[in-house]
């Protein structure tokens, strides 16, 4: 058996038990926002409250010894999927958080250095000056694009970007990384067009200049195998809770030298080596990175999300979410009216497809489709720029995940019709 | 369906329809709304007349909901004083929180964007024209709340 | 019946069904790091999960409205248990991160006003100049001092300190607030000492001079009434997890005037207005200040954690919180060679009862208690400078809650003894 | 109680008694190295001798087991090679983590510690002068690892 039993994966998740609006059938297209819970996730939480539950690297009680092993067991599990070792994983409270850090790290760095303030060997790197270029790509989710603008509002370095091709690229030569290069922030998977960038191309060129090359993977490390040893990247991020985990956890990976280099970005208790009222020393990665009372419950979900995506293989995952991307969109293609923004093929592409109906909002779209017991996402989707650049106000976005099947396809597009035909449109 | 409810005929026919779309040139103030969510945009502008009313134009992109309401409020707000108009915004307000049933005398047309009621999500497309033009009001009036 | 009946709540927290050590009854001592939860809590997080999980505040389908309205309404709950206004609280991953949110709009409203970027209105409030003064207390959490001791090295604001008595009280007159004084922040309980600080008294020396005064309350909102309204401090940061709460969520609170007046922290999707490639613009608070798919399934588990305690009412809460702790003063006292660092009398102080024994370290008699079920906290808890002022290099505390009872206070001072038996000191 | 595993008479003997406690003030390198959970501190300084071999002096506050186990480092590392004491280091951790049976002739009394293996969080007391003596013999000799 080479594919997924969608039938035997939808037992395990819950909320498949429920009916949406009059009583229909939930055809849940919206993973690319948030995934849907199994049971192993759920369950993996409430055994930690309700057996472990302790301040983690706090205590030297029993139960802080063991949330503690808990919690660190959990970060080792989610290295290994994406091929790191645990102390290169860093847990923030999603993956917007993560990118901010590496982006407030510059800007640490940056201010204590004018200042002569202690600094971690290595920070030069984080150290910009007036006129230094940061570059992202006209597809980024608002999460890689606002925190690289305030970066620059504050230190005077300049933005620049990568455009788009009309086919829903990245138009590697619409601009040249220079010596003023300092970083480079992409994202693997665009979540409104569902192109999957040439990583390795940008690498390459920011290599070239001696830039960071930061990955915004939100949309990769849910949906296929993901391995940094092998993607030459600095930095990646991405959050739990696309990847059936929980709410509440994202993870920052960093080379394990930048890590060690850059200065702290949220400080309190844990992240220190010692404390004095006049100024203190802090600690190694991650901990350094990791202020407060960590999510510990939200890692040990986590780390049961990877479990229940190895059991399947990622591998089958991403055959899975291919399969039924090409179907969409040759179902979309034969809707009139109807026109995906992005990659129309399903090269080099995820299962993020997102479409504008002639005549029709997507906002309306939804509606009906939501009527239908179909779960979409309409709007610009964090990524306001893509939209502009395409023309568009607002797209209608179907995601596609493990627990859906052809029938979800069918029924979107059936949706669609139906749509077409309530506001009198189409053929 | 039971969306006949919040897509009522007379709602899809302003949508269709737009009453007053278009910018004047003339205006005192003039805001630009957006819903950050879905990107749902209005321009608008206010400009008061000799007898103390304002007049109303704007210009907007959005959903059947957001166009449709922005149809009405041209209906029923274009010359009238900042307190008709005040009273009119905070009854589609309250109208469509469920906290004060459907007043056709104030709301005209209006009154059919009650269906949007029962979808939380909408509810910002149908006030987007109406918070606007309060905005506006304010501004072009000088009067406070 | 006007006392907590402890034997109903215990049974609500099913970690009470389990033994620690060889089979020992659990005489859990260490709320004041994390406490633990009861069903009501992990059901109504699970019930998010199961039936309505959606991204928040970003789609138009069914879940995501039911997921959004389970959101806003927790916030509207937790904010009621402080008397506030919903709008005003802000969901962050812990009480450090909502202590950084506070020190970081100083920081970056100075970097804005200095290259002339768009400031919100208001924002001169949070704008430093060399020099300016920032004062904390010396017996606070790291995560209420190293954030500030950052801001000043990023800054050239000045870092001073209100010091303490010997008997663990704050030393109102050993400082002068001044006119640069700009913010002072405090802890309203300290979690070593135990402390209840004179908030009116200090909020009348910093409005004196003009200052914002933020008030840690990581400490007292778990375990007392607190009402925002009368107060008079500008912020209040909190934990979740340390009042029945899930892990992974924290809260600020803030006037609404000065959080209209503060740029954005973390920044990305969600807490934008508009955004171009060029620049972005941003929403109202809270959203402001809440960045990426938020913690909806946690804010849903605090609200239950905040119907929990206000079923039991908050002022018996303390009241039973008062009477553990006076027995276990009374206890402590008894015993030759303990000393309690803090006040000794159970007045104007919570449950954090810390102490040390005479030739004993906190490590071992904390091992021992553990070795009899017992779990305390060892160590400087995050508040190192206390120790040093204390002359001790670590101490033994022990927290009380709503779960406890006089048996682990019986059982504490018998576990301290036991552990003076075997170390061969005391009597 | 199981506690007599970890607090071996022979630990509580180190702790009561510590060997060779006190700063020499001949130093190539001097450390300073903390557990920031619980606040143990030790300074410990590395003299080469003329031998090639490496002497060691230190002082420190803590707890029984940080204690004890830098007494019995006092013991086993005093005078003695680079590699031999880096191999006891990487002993003494590989037997806390319960990776290795504990070898006497390494470590003398300190297999006395492995009673500690069981305690995780208190493994960190026990590495803690360990850990500040490689530290230190790297930077008196300029040996890597
Ligand atoms: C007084 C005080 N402030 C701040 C904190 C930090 O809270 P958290 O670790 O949940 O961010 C704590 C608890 O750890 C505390 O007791
Ligand atoms: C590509 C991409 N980047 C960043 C994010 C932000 O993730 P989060 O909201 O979990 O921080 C998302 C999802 O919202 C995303 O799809």
């Amino acid at each position: 058996m080479t594919e997924l039993d969608v039938a035997r994966i939808r037992a395990d998740f819950p909320i498949f038990n429920r009916t949406v609006r009059n009583d229909r059938r939930l055809v849940y297209l919206d993973s690319g926002a948030t995934s849907q819970k199994p049971r192993q996730v759920l369950d993996a939480e409430r055994d930690f409250y309700e057996n472990h539950n302790a301040a983690v690297h706090r205590g030297a009680h029993q139960l802080a010894e063991e949330a503690t092993d808990a919690f660190e067991a959990a970060r080792a599990t989610i290295a290994r999927f994406i091929g790191a070792q645990p102390d290169d994983i860093v847990f923030t409270k999603n993956a917007t958080e993560a990118l901010n850090l590496v982006s407030y790290s510059f800007l640490n760095a940056t201010l204590k250095a004018a200042r002569s303030k202690p600094l971690p060997i290595g920070a030069e790197r984080f150290v910009l000056q007036e006129g230094d270029e940061i570059v992202v790509t006209e597809m980024e989710h608002h999460a890689n694009l606002v925190p690289w603008q305030e970066l620059c509002d504050k230190t005077g370095a300049v933005l620049r970007w990568i455009g788009l091709t009309d086919d829903g690229r990245l138009d590697l030569d619409s601009i040249e990384f220079t010596h003023r290069t300092k970083v480079v922030s992409l994202t693997h998977q665009s979540n409104l067009l569902g192109t999957v960038n040439d990583v390795a191309a940008v690498v390459a060129k920011a290599r070239a200049v001696d830039a960071l090359v930061v990955l915004d993977a939100c949309q990769s490390v849910p949906h296929m195998p993901v391995d940094v040893s092998e993607l030459g990247v600095d930095f990646i991020a991405w959050s739990g809770h696309k990847m059936l985990g929980p709410l509440g956890i994202g993870c920052l990976w960093g080379r394990s030298e930048l890590l060690s280099a850059m200065p702290p970005f949220i400080t309190g208790g844990s992240m220190i080596e010692t404390v004095h009222m006049e100024s203190s020393t802090f600690a190694a990665p991650p901990k350094r990175f990791e202020a407060g009372v960590p999510m510990a419950a939200q890692a040990v979900g986590l780390a049961a999300a990877v479990d229940y995506l190895n059991a399947l293989g990622m591998d089958k995952v991403a055959a899975h979410e291919h399969r039924l991307t090409q179907l969409a969109l040759e179902g979309l293609a034969g809707i009139k009216g109807v026109r995906v923004i992005g990659p129309t093929e399903a090269i080099e592409r995820g299962s993020a497809v997102s479409f504008v109906v002639e005549g029709l909002h997507p906002h309306d779209v939804g509606q009906i489709l939501d009527e239908q017991g179909i779960a979409v996402r309409v709007g610009h989707h964090c990524a306001w720029p893509v939209c502009r650049r395409y023309n568009v106000p607002a797209t209608t976005r179907a995601t596609f995940y493990i627990y859906n099947d052809d029938a979800d396809v069918a029924a979107l597009v059936e949706g669609i019709k139906a749509a077409q035909k309530f506001f009198g449109v189409g053929e | 369906m039971n969306l006949e409810n919040m897509y009522q005929e007379i709602i899809l026919d302003h949508y269709k329809h737009p009453h007053g779309k278009g910018l004047s040139e003339n205006f005192a103030a003039e805001v630009h709304h957006v819903n950050p969510t879905c990107g749902d945009e209005i321009t608008l502008r206010v400009t008061p007349n000799e007898d103390g009313t304002l007049a109303v134009s704007y210009d907007n992109q959005g959903c059947s909901i957001s166009q449709a309401s922005a149809s009405i409020l041209f209906d029923q707000l274009n010359n009238v004083t900042f307190e008709t108009g005040s009273s009119a915004v905070d009854h589609i307000i309250a109208m469509l929180q469920r906290a004060e049933e459907p007043n056709e005398e104030v709301l005209g047309d209006g009154i059919a964007l009650v269906g949007v009621a029962q979808y939380p999500a909408r509810v910002k497309c149908a006030l987007l024209s109406w918070m606007a033009w309060k905005d506006a009001a304010i501004q072009a009036t000088g009067k406070g709340e």
